[in-house]
């Protein structure tokens, strides 16, 4: 063990000495923790339960879940890092922010993980189960010893805690209780109301008998207590009141709900990361409501079953991630063709392929806009937070019956399993569909009444009497008979068309983040909003005239970009998917591989639109995106300086 | 459709209308002449009389193929969806609308090509519908390739030195997935024994397979040809739980009685193909349909807010 | 029947008067002519034949199935039209033309089908059989004397022929004969060498009886005997002698040549129209190369086993239409990611969904290169040329194998089934793959040993010693094994990524069809370029600066477009998919739905790329084309004008 | 791999080489502590070792899913493919390569559910591989929902008030197929009998499928751990064409003389599951291979170039 390192664990021993009552008090704006664990040892829980209650004391809060990849990962290694990064402060908070500022690990190994990601802050304070370095195996002193060494060129402050000895006092199986004695620490640490957290304990286990609560309880408390002795640490995080009534949970839960909110009442499914979540809790709530989730055979077949729905009369629902998607191609172009009103929720993981299945990335946005052969027009919405996974599922499906038509909601891994708190969303029967009438339809109205210059119609559903007819996915005029005339094939495809300009032409452009006018706009969609704007404020602190703006559609694509664009001197997007670096070897402007909405936002306004994207497999940081825009904007007034010379 | 949904539904059998064959239709289908479709199109139009289905609440769902395009003959709901999909398709009219007659038309192309996984699914779902899988051994609307029932040897465009495997049995496959519950097969030369297997279909409670020996004069006439003309070639299953055309019994001598709820006799006659045997392999009334187990209340928009809400107070902060 | 149509039928009546002998002959550079018939009357033989001869003898030819949309649609109805159109001339024949100038047709129904498309010329001469004028059923004479009357607005010349008369003098079922008679017919007006297209039938029917043979002759020679005696009408086209050695083929025939050329050894498919010909030809003839036909059960089954045998160490191919391209979406990733060599032949029909099945269009293009979630860079080439259609199957393997990717070749349903002669290929074994072999690895080969630059590498292939090791379509290292850090996901997108634009940096710019600067660049890809060459010509003679180019790749684009274009006052692409009308309501330019390519082109060169397209299900029309690029040509003056007050 | 294939290609027989089971591979899975998937692994490297497989020439492809991780666990080649299809992909494998042994390992939801389709055909096909379904009767990998083999009722994230249907019987499903040619039961608790099923299957020339029933202590312990801590509830099939394993015959009381030639008493004993039987159901090697009847000779680039200048000769112009 090198000096540094061992000055480290030194300094840390005196810090916990026993006995040692807080000797000071850190009052910061906001602070953002974790809680690592091996997979299983509940670590999730310890901080979804700390992140619930720090919402309901009305701090802002954003958290992040961290996955491992495998299903139960070998204990005590890198690859098997799981747990919650909570970020909490007075002010709302819109993303995972740029490092960790403490962290309780439960072992040596997960916490190398993290470190090696480089999201730990250089002063990072950290607790961690001392038990390892003195474990009776050497191999596990060992390999201790080489992690304390490996973190020591940081200025982190480790804090051993031993917290399965003090958890044995209480338990037989101190793996299972750890957490709760975790949460005890940080109750202390961060002067939460013990009760409170108590009673979300409470909450989470009502299902289970009362005994497990208590237990849990009691390890909470002997947390606050031992932390109340040993730790010479507290941080204090303003918060402000609010009347406002709000509510927390995930973009998963928030579409789930949204969806029941929405008036849908049918949701078929294969089961897919990231995706499994929404439909899990629609399979568990959704009967309540008279809601029908059928987890169909496969992808294709559960495309099929929502289109069969909507057919009947429903709009229905369909629930996937990336190679679902991919497999839901052939039946979403008949979901077009015959104008059946369908809702497709996409929760974006890492791709192409399988890719990284628990991982976030936002590339599916030109697979959602062109994967089907021949023309085939949709509308495709991105919610950016967790609040318009809520919202946008009730605009769905308004949109997808008014206009008879395909809309795709693009979520992300970020957005399902991040938890935020928002407005409490005041539900309204008008969101819901008339109760179905089964009135008959009267003489000359015919399945396809293309309004000729909307292209809208009316659906006639089965049970009506005097409407029979058959869909079909062939090209069919408006009495949905077949027809192969090149008049009618021109006009079927102009309808269809003409509905999504028809939309376009409700919309607003898109609020501007900052100025209206400057030197570079940022333009975003989906969850990275946060970071970006974030990010944006941070170099407008600085003195640049940047300003962003994020699309809530993709297509159509809202009103007045080009006009928006030409007041900036330069345009980029930030997107968490893949473009080639500019400077990369036979990488050239003509040959560059664009970010997925920069592409599209060349073709839309002719503008020279730059981006700044990355496929890490998280959420991007608000400080590396200020990075690359202040590069953008050095490179840019380089390029001038040159051109003035 | 059971009579209980029937009633709970207030259609149907409390309707006192009945149609003649017209009211399901009476455009002229655009099948090859001699075409066994034609056949299976009047039994059906006929059935639906005979049972006075409602055309508003009828609903025929289709793949792609030449059988595909029977909804389109008709003047009930349909839906001609995308080849091999039909069964998805109709999974979520019915589950979604139980007051609806459901009906689907496939062909051997799209029933056990690319539509076996939905085949074998729908089997083991046994959601109430009516399966007519019009088998002439080949994909006659893409013009003349191997389909799976298509006979070893026989010569197609896409294995025009012989097909090269044993055509498949989409009996003794569908009575092989777990919880089948109504097997049959007739053939599109005896009208007689189509109407009543439709009737018995439709009378089923639960996903009814009656695959239908059909013949394509187009591009598979040597298959079914011989056959066809002679009834000696073929066997009537009969029992009183079964069906029973003794209109038939003149001429077609051999006839075998079957109790349709002996599973591995129904197997075992399948597997023998020896004589082509029509009537009913297996009827089991009694397993479990998805359907009926996800029967739902409805709730009016009000009773779901007002859940809802209380739902959201669970993530109150 | 009104007296003019009256006049038309006896006016002709005299002219097929018989015995009279031709009395003047039309001496012209090219003529366009069609037979049409009830499905099964086998008008489509008789047109290949006559097609064939025509190319055997030197003529430029360019055909068109008439394909109607049943198997076997009514007799004697519009839909039922069935049969071939020929357009052949004394120069190199690129496309169908504007209008047909001669038809010999089976029924007045038949007739009537093509009339209401306005496929014929005003002056345009009709065979048309004859016996249907006095039908014994009233209801046929009454539908007979209305077509006459419908056609009466028009100049043709309608020469009634009693075809099955005639025949029965020879054969017992006239509809089995008629077309060999009506083969005859056009060897006399034509003045083709009656003995050539003998040839050509005892070659079709090479492997029936003779006599079968010998009684199509037999008919032939009637035709050609009945017209010298009854016709006064001959058409002579000068042709050219060349000592070139030619093939004549259609373009599913040329593509399926092309890919035994070019050495591929697999190919799996699942039947559909178009592209089912393709792949009968192969299940006729690949086993003799050694080449297995695999029949999938659905196309994922057909793309699944196409990357089996390629991982094996094969180039595979899979060929398919718009449907089966949407069903193999998540394969063709799992393909890119695994950097499997794979080949893709997509014959494009009419869209979305079922669509137009027989009929042709150009719309897979943004799904060819978009379809997949996450970023899955492939090769998207689109041959323009029966000719092309053989040599982008070599192409097409051999990029697919240097650069480890998907290469997508996009034709469609008129270049499958058009046939047109091209020079001889000389065939090369360098095509061919290298027999395998087996070597073993050497220690420190990878299976994905990125070159950093390129991110090319070579394969290894089972049966290789020491080079085991497991593919995934996860996220995967050098070594292929799983991976899900920031930094190894970043790489490999990159790697994918770069051999696109390797692969670019090795292309040329496009030629350009005209000068090379001008007022007007007409862009287009795949099979319209004849017709738009032709227009282009048209509008040229005229005067007007019009120029055009055609992209055989679209992915990576071909160099040098933004400068090219940049040498032109206005671009636009023609193309056979769908656009927005801009003038229709609700359509501005911001919500205008463009053309496929004219969407891409924008994206890439910041141009302002209009489109002229359309989707009749049938391929464009030179003369149409010609309107249109007049029309922007004078929208373009009148603009500058106003811009000039 | 055939003897014929084998000597044919030059490898294998010929060659000497023995292994060790760590030549087959020796890193350390990610499954679950207690996951019968292990069990599996073991017994299939030692089933390597002992038929001396050439790792080479052996390729072992896999769906997505716990059970599909298998190929990254060993030294072999290995083809990790897309959920439901590593059926598709060893088809083109085995098809384009004859000189390789073709191992496929795939989990109930990527066979039954998602690949049912697909394991139809290749059942169908009877292309000569070894299909191990690791059958732990859940979603594994996706944690916890239902797939077609969870027992009727027993609760998951999907169906969190209990699986609705009766679980499909993946022995009755594949039986009922046409031109199955093998089908066995094993079970990972049954190591001994485990190695003799694979063992047979890999002699089998054909398409041998195997359902292996495998413990998932994670998601569906219950479903699994009497039967495995009880030999009483198990029926062990033998033959003197089956697969006999003496060594059992302690523990495991009932035993049964099952010929695995008759398809009847296959269905019927497959069908009755009141006893969980391991044995091997149905064999019959005398079912059309389709690799066989596909199997090309091979020729040199000069030798195509000429027949194909011949065939362009007949659109000479
Ligand atoms: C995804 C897809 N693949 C292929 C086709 C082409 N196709 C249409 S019908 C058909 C098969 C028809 O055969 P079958 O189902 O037996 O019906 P039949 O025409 O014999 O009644 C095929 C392959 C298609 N339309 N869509
Ligand atoms: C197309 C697609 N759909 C869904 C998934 C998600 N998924 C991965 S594995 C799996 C099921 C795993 O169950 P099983 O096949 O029984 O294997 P096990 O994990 O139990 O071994 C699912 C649904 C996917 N990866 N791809
Ligand atoms: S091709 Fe065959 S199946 Fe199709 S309509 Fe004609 S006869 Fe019937
Ligand atoms: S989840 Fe189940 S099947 Fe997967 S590794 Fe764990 S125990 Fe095995
Ligand atoms: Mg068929
Ligand atoms: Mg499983």
């Amino acid at each position: 063990m090198s000096p540094s390192s061992a000055a480290t664990v030194t300094r840390i021993a005196t810090d916990s000495g026993p006995g040692s009552a807080p000797k000071n008090v850190l009052h910061l704006d906001e602070h953002t923790l974790e809680i690592v664990s091996d997979s299983g040892e509940g670590a999730q829980k310890c901080g979804q339960i700390f992140a619930s209650v720090s919402a309901k004391m009305n701090y802002g809060v954003w958290t992040v879940e961290i996955i491992p990849a495998e299903i139960e990962p070998p204990a005590r290694t890198a690859a098997g890092a799981s747990g919650n990064l909570i970020r909490f402060g007075r002010d709302k908070v819109t993303n995972w922010g740029d490092e960790t500022n403490l962290v309780v690990a439960f072992n040596e190994q997960v916490l190398l993980a993290r470190h090696r990601l480089d999201a730990l802050s250089d002063d990072c304070i950290i607790l961690i189960e001392s038990k390892w370095a003195e474990d009776p195996d050497a191999e596990i002193r060992q390999e201790w010893q080489d992690a304390m060494e490996e973190i020591s060129d940081r200025n982190y402050r480790v804090i051993p805690v031993p917290m399965e000895e003090q958890c044995l006092t209480r338990v037989d199986n101190p793996r299972k209780g750890k957490n709760m004695f975790a949460l005890g620490l940080l109750a202390q640490i961060y002067g939460y109301d013990v009760e409170k957290i108590s009673e979300q304990i409470r909450a989470q286990f009502a299902k289970k008998p009362p005994e497990v609560s208590k237990a849990n309880v009691d390890l909470l408390e002997l947390g606050v207590h031992w932390a109340q002795e040993n730790l010479d640490l507290r941080i204090e995080v303003p918060r402000i009141e609010t009347d406002e009534k709000r509510v927390v949970m995930n973009g998963n839960q928030a579409a789930a709900l949204g969806a029941i909110a929405s008036g849908m009442e049918f949701c078929a499914m294969y089961p897919i990361t990231p995706a499994t979540s929404v439909s899990q809790y629609l399979c568990d709530v959704f009967e309540r409501y008279g809601g029908t989730m059928h987890q169909a055979e496969d992808e294709i077949a559960a495309a099929g079953a929502a289109i069969g729905a909507s057919y009947a009369g429903k709009v229905a629902l369909t629930v996937t991630s990336g190679p679902g998607l991919a497999l839901k191609t052939e039946f979403i172009a008949l979901a077009v063709m015959t104008e059946i009103p369908l809702v497709v929720l996409d929760v974006q993981r890492g791709g192409p392929s399988t890719g990284l299945p628990t991982k976030v990335e936002q590339s599916d946005l030109l697979a959602a806009l062109f994967s089907q052969p021949g023309d085939a027009p949709r509308v495709v919405m991105a919610p950016a937070t967790i609040e318009e996974c809520f919202h946008s599922m009730v605009t769905a499906r308004r949109i997808a019956k008014s206009f008879r038509c395909v809309v795709i909601v693009l979520t992300d891994a970020n957005l399902a399993s991040g938890q935020q708190q928002f407005q409490r969303p005041v539900l309204d029967e008008r969101w819901h569909a008339a109760p179905a009438n089964h009135r008959a339809v009267t003489s000359g109205e015919r399945p396809y009444d293309w309004d000729p210059d909307t292209g809208l119609s009316r659906r006639i559903v089965p049970g009506q009497p005097g409407g029979m007819h058959t869909v079909t996915g062939l090209n069919h005029d408006h009495d949905s008979n077949v027809d192969y005339t090149p008049e009618i094939n021109q006009l079927g495809c102009a309808m269809r068309s003409r509905k999504l300009a028809v939309l376009q032409q409700t919309m607003s452009p898109p609020p501007i983040h900052g100025d209206e006018s400057g030197e570079l706009l940022v333009v975003g969609w989906g969850s990275t909003k946060g970071a970006i704007e974030e990010a944006v404020d941070r170099v407008r602190a600085e003195g640049h005239a940047v300003s962003s703006t994020h699309l809530t559609f993709l297509s159509p694509m809202q009103p007045g970009l080009g006009e928006i664009f030409s007041r900036f001197e330069h345009v980029m997007t930030v997107e968490l998917n893949y473009s080639d670096d500019p400077a990369a070897p036979y990488i050239t402007p003509e040959n560059r591989r664009l970010g997925q909405l920069a592409f599209l936002l060349r073709a839309q306004t002719l503008v020279d639109v730059d981006c700044w994207t990355r496929v890490p497999g998280q959420p991007l940081r608000p400080g590396h995106i200020a990075d690359a825009l202040r590069r953008k904007l050095s490179a840019a007034s380089e390029t001038e300086v040159r051109v003035n010379e | 459709m059971s009579e209980q949904l029937r009633s709970f539904f207030g259609c149907g059998l409390d309707d006192d209308r009945t149609f003649d064959l017209n009211d399901y239709g009476d455009s002229i289908p655009r099948w090859c002449v001699g075409c066994g479709d034609h056949g299976v199109l009047s039994a059906v139009k006929r059935m639906m009389r005979d049972q006075r289905l409602l055309p508003e609440r009828t609903v025929f769902v289709s793949g792609i193929g030449c059988s595909s395009r029977f909804p389109h003959y008709l003047d009930t709901y349909g839906f001609h969806g995308i080849h091999g999909r039909a069964l998805p398709i109709a999974t979520g009219v019915k589950l979604s609308r139980p007051d609806l007659d459901v009906f689907v038309v496939t062909g051997d192309g799209d029933c056990c090509s690319i539509g076996a996984g939905h085949w074998l699914h729908a089997t083991r779902y046994n959601i109430d519908m009516t399966v007519l899988l019009l088998d002439n051994a080949i994909y006659g609307l893409t013009k003349n390739q191997t389909s799976p029932t298509t006979p070893e040897g026989f010569e197609t465009n896409t294995q025009p030195h012989g097909t090269y495997l044993p055509a498949l049995n989409p009996l003794s496959t569908a009575l092989g997935v777990t919880n089948a519950s109504f097997v049959a097969q007739t053939a599109d030369w005896v009208p007689a024994h189509l109407l009543a297997t439709l009737k018995a279909a439709y009378e089923h409670v639960g996903f009814s397979f009656v695959r239908i020996l059909q013949r394509c004069p187009k591009f598979s006439a040597p298959v079914f040809s011989e056959q066809a003309r002679t009834p000696d070639l073929h066997e009537l299953l009969f029992h009183s739980d079964g069906i029973t055309v003794p209109s038939l019994d003149k001429i077609y001598k051999h006839r075998l009685e079957h109790d349709p709820s002996d599973l591995d006799r129904a197997r075992s006659l399948a597997e023998d193909t020896e004589r082509t045997r029509l009537g009913i392999f297996f009827k089991d009334a009694t397993r479990p349909c998805y359907n009926a187990i996800r029967h739902l209340p409805t709730y009016t928009a009000a009773q779901n807010i007002e859940r809802l809400n209380r739902e959201l107070d669970r993530y109150a902060v």
